[in-house]
């Protein structure tokens, strides 16, 4: 899903010049490049959110390693999402979940030229990591940032997405025993839970 | 600190502290009573909706804006038959008012939503002019200024 | 009060003749038991008034001004809207205990006014240990209150009642001793003496009569409050902490009787102070107070006193944050305790060496 | 108010045999988390004479936990053993109404998010999706915008100032900054038509224009904050009793804050110099100069972290959002308040990722758009869902009264942790 499109072309404009590569970013692709090769999959350098798509057994590695590089110094794991992809047609295969660690560094300013061209306000590192979406599973980065704990348990919660190699996932908004994961876009509303009954919103 | 420094420091802030409160209680209070000092007023207050059945030429256009769906309105143009808020489910976020080409929906200045008797359910109905806390209170004089500082 | 009905009661031969002997005397105490549980429960509902009404003002608000004129029925209304309150007791509440506490508490509170001089005479039980009395006495509180935190069962209560039972103990000891620096220069015990030797002019009164009883004035206003778990020690009940403390489970007019009584102890503390240091009826002026009229007048000086430390007690709760718990005990022990003991030695040796009055 | 049977309860202890607190009748409250391992069980079981852990629950209904967060406790007498947060009581799913709704839709929803800053959540939600969207923001709305979000971090520091007096145990200073309060709600209740939830910052601008009546009214607001200031902290700052009890006190270093994510006050009072508004400028944050209050260590009482530097923090970032707001006031140029924005609004295919300071800490939201006018995934990084996890490693050690402290100087709104 890389972010082709920019705004002034959707509106007709002249296409803007290639937007520069986020300076953060492709320190952090040029780096792991070298010491991980194989391990970015995928790398969209520029536009407004710039991302490294990594496989999904090395991100402790990766992370690690970019939490503990001096001049990268990632030392704050601010979110952890998931994005539901359902495969269009059922030939696709299960289609997949992305989950989205989103990086940041207290240490390192943001650099004010790229910012300005680019509406990319600062020094981001984004990780994503595609998982199928009937086993998703992916290594749990509690290990680098103990942070981690509640994001990671807030993305099986909502999305069903395993994490392994931590302590044990429970829910964590909705109570223990509700059924599916709600923001799975095939999730349909159950009838009632434990006698409350659920009106869905009319669908529009 | 040491143990004198302790003490002293403790019973110096604590004085300190005492002037002030001294000096509020010789100051005149702030709130009001409340019922019969009336509260203050926003001219855009987004309280209960005003409705003029017949300027409405029912294009559903403020249905369509309501994130949560809860104006019901049928009946042909200018002879609306039925106009009906569900105020279980309102925001009061006022979507609704902007899109109407006719402006015959607005959001009133009646905030207190509380009523003396169990009425059965939260619809108002503006045509027949059913339905709980119905009153005939119009947007207030945009002339309804701000506190004055006491 | 009790001899003055007894020698009442002798006059009347018929009286004299029919009835048992005793009875005079019981009917003395009686009277004066039910004048003093009126008057002070009355007076604790407007303490609970001017509570709300200082605290009002001191936070920029009104306070209660509805009920009656200027709100001086609020207590009432208060009362009774507790008495209709539904009497809820725990299901695994330890019952019986749990009924009796707040009676428990109620009685060491109004017990203690039983020494207490309201003015010239006017004692409804003149002892010569008054002041012991009614230290002891009001100790009785702790019982009730540990009482009413293990009954209810909860967890809360577990602990308002374990902070309590610490914050009292170690603080009756500051309290008495600090007392101890009057009854040492007074060489009695018995407060009618007490207030007695304070009858000349204000500079006769204990709190200016010596450093020791300076000092130790502000120990026992200090160990006060802390007795009686209010302002920067109201630990036992903090809302912020153990939602209500040792009567987070009480409700209706349980909890109104837990109420009273806190109020009646500030009011008994409000009067000691102003009786031991500050002249009790005296008003700084050597005029005979013993005579019918000057003996009201010195009823209203007293209540006057006391209604000045109520304020200030009220005051000081709406001004001070909480203390915790540790830092409690280290105040007792590390600042109070001392210094009240080193105020009673000075008090001793100016005794020793002034030959004392 | 008080803790109903039931929940006294520990949440999945069956009941104690004798020696224990009786806990007849057996019942055992919904299945949740495993607080007693088999093990303690065990251990409990088989002696008599022992001194047992209360669990105690914190439960969603008590006084000082800011909302509806329960905290299950492990005490050993006051100290606390153990600790386990429960949240999502008040969950509302605000993300998958947000991938069923048009964008300009769901700005009502962003308002509950973190109720007591409300503007501040609608700026960084309108920011976000102007960015993925291309819309213009007129130059007048931008400071419009700016005005009326340090306006409402004035009084969703003041709300945090007072309510942190009552955890502490001081409650004049809460009514006194609720006065305050009062003044800047009916400020904006004045422009927005709400008190609380103002849905006042639109896709495009700002629904109302500032009146030169509400500007002298604004003026003789910030005059009024600055004038109390000084109150609040003789009451509660300097106080000794409040030094006692909040200096050294859950102290959340710089290295524990930067792990578990903490942002915002706490961990500016851990000593990291950083606020999104100057680092990383987002709207026109950039043209005003304002100074980023530190805990650095220094002539203040306490260590940088503790709960007196967080609540000091919040103090003096008052200050500086009057000095903004006074700024932008000056500057306040002509123009409309009102951008251009398409009626059905479809924002090309793309994704964005902003962060904003909310009074809380950083607020980030990252929209995913697939060219509908609706977004595919709508994701809100709430502050305060990652600053009180940190008390699950704080908070062990303390004692009942520092966790309520330490809890109430993190300042959480439950709203924004459940979303």
């Amino acid at each position: 899903m890389t972010d082709a499109t920019n705004p002034s072309a959707a509106r007709g404009l002249p296409a803007d010049p290639a937007p520069p590569a986020d300076p953060v970013t492709a320190l952090a692709a040029r780096k792991l490049a070298e010491r991980f090769p194989g391990a970015v999959v995928e790398q969209a350098l520029s536009g407004r959110h710039p991302y490294l798509r990594i496989a999904g057994d090395r991100i402790v590695q990766v992370c690690t390693f970019l939490r503990d590089d001096p001049d990268l110094a990632m030392d704050c794991l601010h979110l952890v999402s998931g994005v539901d992809w359902p495969a269009k047609t059922p030939a696709e295969g299960p289609g997949s979940i992305d989950v989205v660690y989103h990086l940041v560094s207290y240490a390192t300013r943001p650099d004010p030229a790229y910012r300005k061209a680019a509406l990319k306000n600062d020094g981001f590192v984004v990780l994503k990591v595609r998982v199928p979406r009937d086993d998703p599973e992916v290594p749990s980065v509690m290990g680098v940032w103990v942070g981690a704990d509640w994001h990671e348990r807030e993305t099986y919660d909502l999305l069903g997405v395993r994490f392994t190699g931590r302590p044990p996932l429970r829910r964590i908004l909705l109570p223990e025993d509700w059924p599916g994961f709600p923001l799975r876009k095939d999730w349909d509303y159950p009838v009632e839970y434990h006698g409350i009954p659920i009106i869905p919103p009319e669908g529009r | 600190m040491g143990y004198l420094g302790r003490i002293w420091h403790g019973v110096a802030t604590t004085a300190v502290g005492m002037k002030l409160t001294w000096r509020h209680f010789f100051t005149k209070p702030t709130t009001i009573q409340y019922p019969e000092e009336g509260a203050y007023f926003s001219p855009y207050e987004r309280g209960l909706h005003e409705f003029e059945p017949d300027k409405c030429i029912s294009c559903q256009l403020c249905a369509k804006a309501c994130p949560v769906d809860c104006i019901e309105i049928v009946g042909p143009k200018l002879a609306v038959t039925k106009y009906e808020i569900d105020y279980a489910k309102c925001l009061f976020c006022g979507l609704c008012v902007d899109p109407c080409p006719v402006d015959c929906i607005h959001m009133g200045q009646q905030y207190d939503l509380t009523s003396f008797e169990r009425v059965e359910g939260t619809k108002i109905d503006f045509v027949k002019g059913e339905g709980p806390w119905r009153t005939a209170r119009t947007s207030a004089a945009p002339g309804a200024g701000l506190q004055r500082e006491v | 009060m009790k001899d003055y009905i007894d020698g009442l009661w002798s006059k009347h031969a018929f009286l004299q003749d029919n009835l048992p002997v005793g009875l005079g005397y019981t009917t003395g105490i009686l009277l004066a038991c039910t004048a003093v549980l009126l008057l002070v429960s009355l007076f604790a509902g407007e303490i609970v008034w001017m509570e709300r009404r200082i605290a009002g003002r001191i936070q920029a608000r009104i306070g209660p001004n509805r009920v009656g004129p200027q709100g001086l029925l609020q207590f009432l209304a208060d009362g009774l809207k507790l008495m209709a309150k539904e009497d809820i007791i725990p299901s695994g509440a330890d019952r019986m205990v749990f009924l009796i506490a707040p009676y428990i508490v109620f009685a060491g509170a109004f017990a203690a006014f039983a020494a207490m001089p309201f003015g010239y005479g006017l004692v409804p039980a003149d002892m010569n240990f008054g002041l012991f009395f009614m230290l002891s006495i009001s100790s009785i509180e702790v019982v009730g209150v540990i009482m009413a935190g293990w009954a209810s069962n909860s967890k809360w209560s577990i602990l308002g009642t374990m902070r309590e039972v610490a914050q009292m103990i170690s603080y009756e000891m500051p309290l008495a001793i600090s007392s101890l620096t009057v009854v040492v220069l007074a060489g009695t015990l018995n407060l009618t003496d007490i207030v007695q030797q304070q009858s000349g002019w204000i500079w006769s009164w204990w709190v200016f009569r010596s450093p020791a009883t300076f000092v130790g004035f502000f120990i026992f206003f200090t160990a006060a409050l802390a007795a009686l778990k209010r302002a920067p020690f109201d630990l036992p009940e903090a809302e912020s902490e153990l939602v209500a403390g040792f009567h987070t489970e009480y409700t209706g007019f349980r909890f109104a009787i837990f109420f009273l009584a806190e109020y009646a102890g500030m009011f008994f503390f409000a009067l000691l102070t102003s009786v031991l240091f500050f002249g009790g009826w005296h008003i700084g002026v050597p005029i005979d107070l013993s005579t019918g009229f000057g003996r009201a007048l010195g009823f209203l000086v007293l209540f006057g006193k006391s209604a000045a430390f109520l304020s200030i007690m009220i005051w000081i709760r709406w001004s001070l944050p909480r203390y915790r718990v540790d830092k409690v005990m280290y105040l007792c022990y590390k600042v109070l305790l001392p210094w009240s003991v080193v105020a009673v030695v000075v008090a001793a040796l100016q005794v020793l060496i002034t030959g004392g009055r | 108010m008080s803790d109903a049977a039931p929940a006294a309860r520990p949440a999945v202890v069956p009941p104690v045999t004798p020696g224990g607190m009786a806990a007849p009748g057996g019942m055992v409250a919904p299945a949740t988390a495993p607080i007693l391992e088999a093990a303690d069980l065990e251990r409990l079981v088989g002696q008599s004479l022992r001194t047992e852990e209360l669990v105690i629950n914190m439960g969603p209904q008590h006084p000082s936990t800011h909302g509806v967060l329960r905290v299950v406790i492990k005490t050993d007498g006051e100290v606390v053993t153990a600790l386990q947060p429960h949240v999502g009581n008040l969950h509302r799913c605000a993300e998958k109404i947000g991938e069923s709704l048009p964008y300009y839709q769901w700005l009502p929803y962003v308002d509950r998010m973190d109720y007591l800053a409300a503007i501040n959540n609608e700026h960084g939600a309108c920011i976000a999706i102007e960015r993925l969207g291309g819309i213009e923001v007129p130059e007048r709305a931008e400071y419009v915008r700016v005005i009326l979000a340090e306006v409402q971090r004035i009084i969703s520091h003041l709300m945090a100032v007072g309510v942190y007096g009552l955890d502490v145990g001081a409650i004049t200073p809460f009514l006194h900054t609720f006065r305050e309060r009062e003044r800047g709600l009916d400020l904006l209740d004045h422009i927005a038509g709400g008190r609380l939830l103002y849905h006042v910052i639109r896709l495009g601008g700002v629904k109302r224009d500032l009146t030169p009546d509400w500007i002298d009214e604004c003026h003789a607001f910030l005059e009024q904050i600055e004038r109390r200031l000084p109150e609040y902290n003789a009451l509660m700052l300097d106080n000794h009793i409040f030094q006692e009890r909040t200096c050294r006190i859950g102290v959340i270093d710089r290295a524990t804050a930067i792990a578990w994510g903490v942002t915002g006050p706490a961990l500016r009072a851990a000593g990291v110099d950083w606020d999104c508004r100057r680092d990383a400028p987002y709207s026109i944050y950039d043209r005003f100069p304002f100074d980023v209050p530190v805990g650095v260590p220094g002539a203040l009482p306490g260590v940088p972290g503790d709960c007196w530097r967080r609540h000091w923090v919040r103090v003096r970032e008052i200050e500086q959002s009057v000095r903004i707001v006074r700024h932008a006031l000056r500057e306040l140029p002509p123009g409309s308040v009102q951008g251009k924005v398409p009626k059905t609004f479809k924002p090309p295919k793309g994704e964005v990722y902003l962060r904003v300071e909310n009074p809380r800490g950083e607020l980030a939201y990252y929209v995913v758009s697939e060219g509908a006018d609706r977004p595919w995934r709508m994701r809100v990084r709430g502050p305060s869902f990652s600053n009180i996890a940190v008390i699950t490693q704080v908070g062990v050690g303390t004692l009942i009264a520092d966790l309520v402290a330490l809890m109430g100087s993190l300042d959480i709104v439950l709203g924004e942790v459940d979303r």
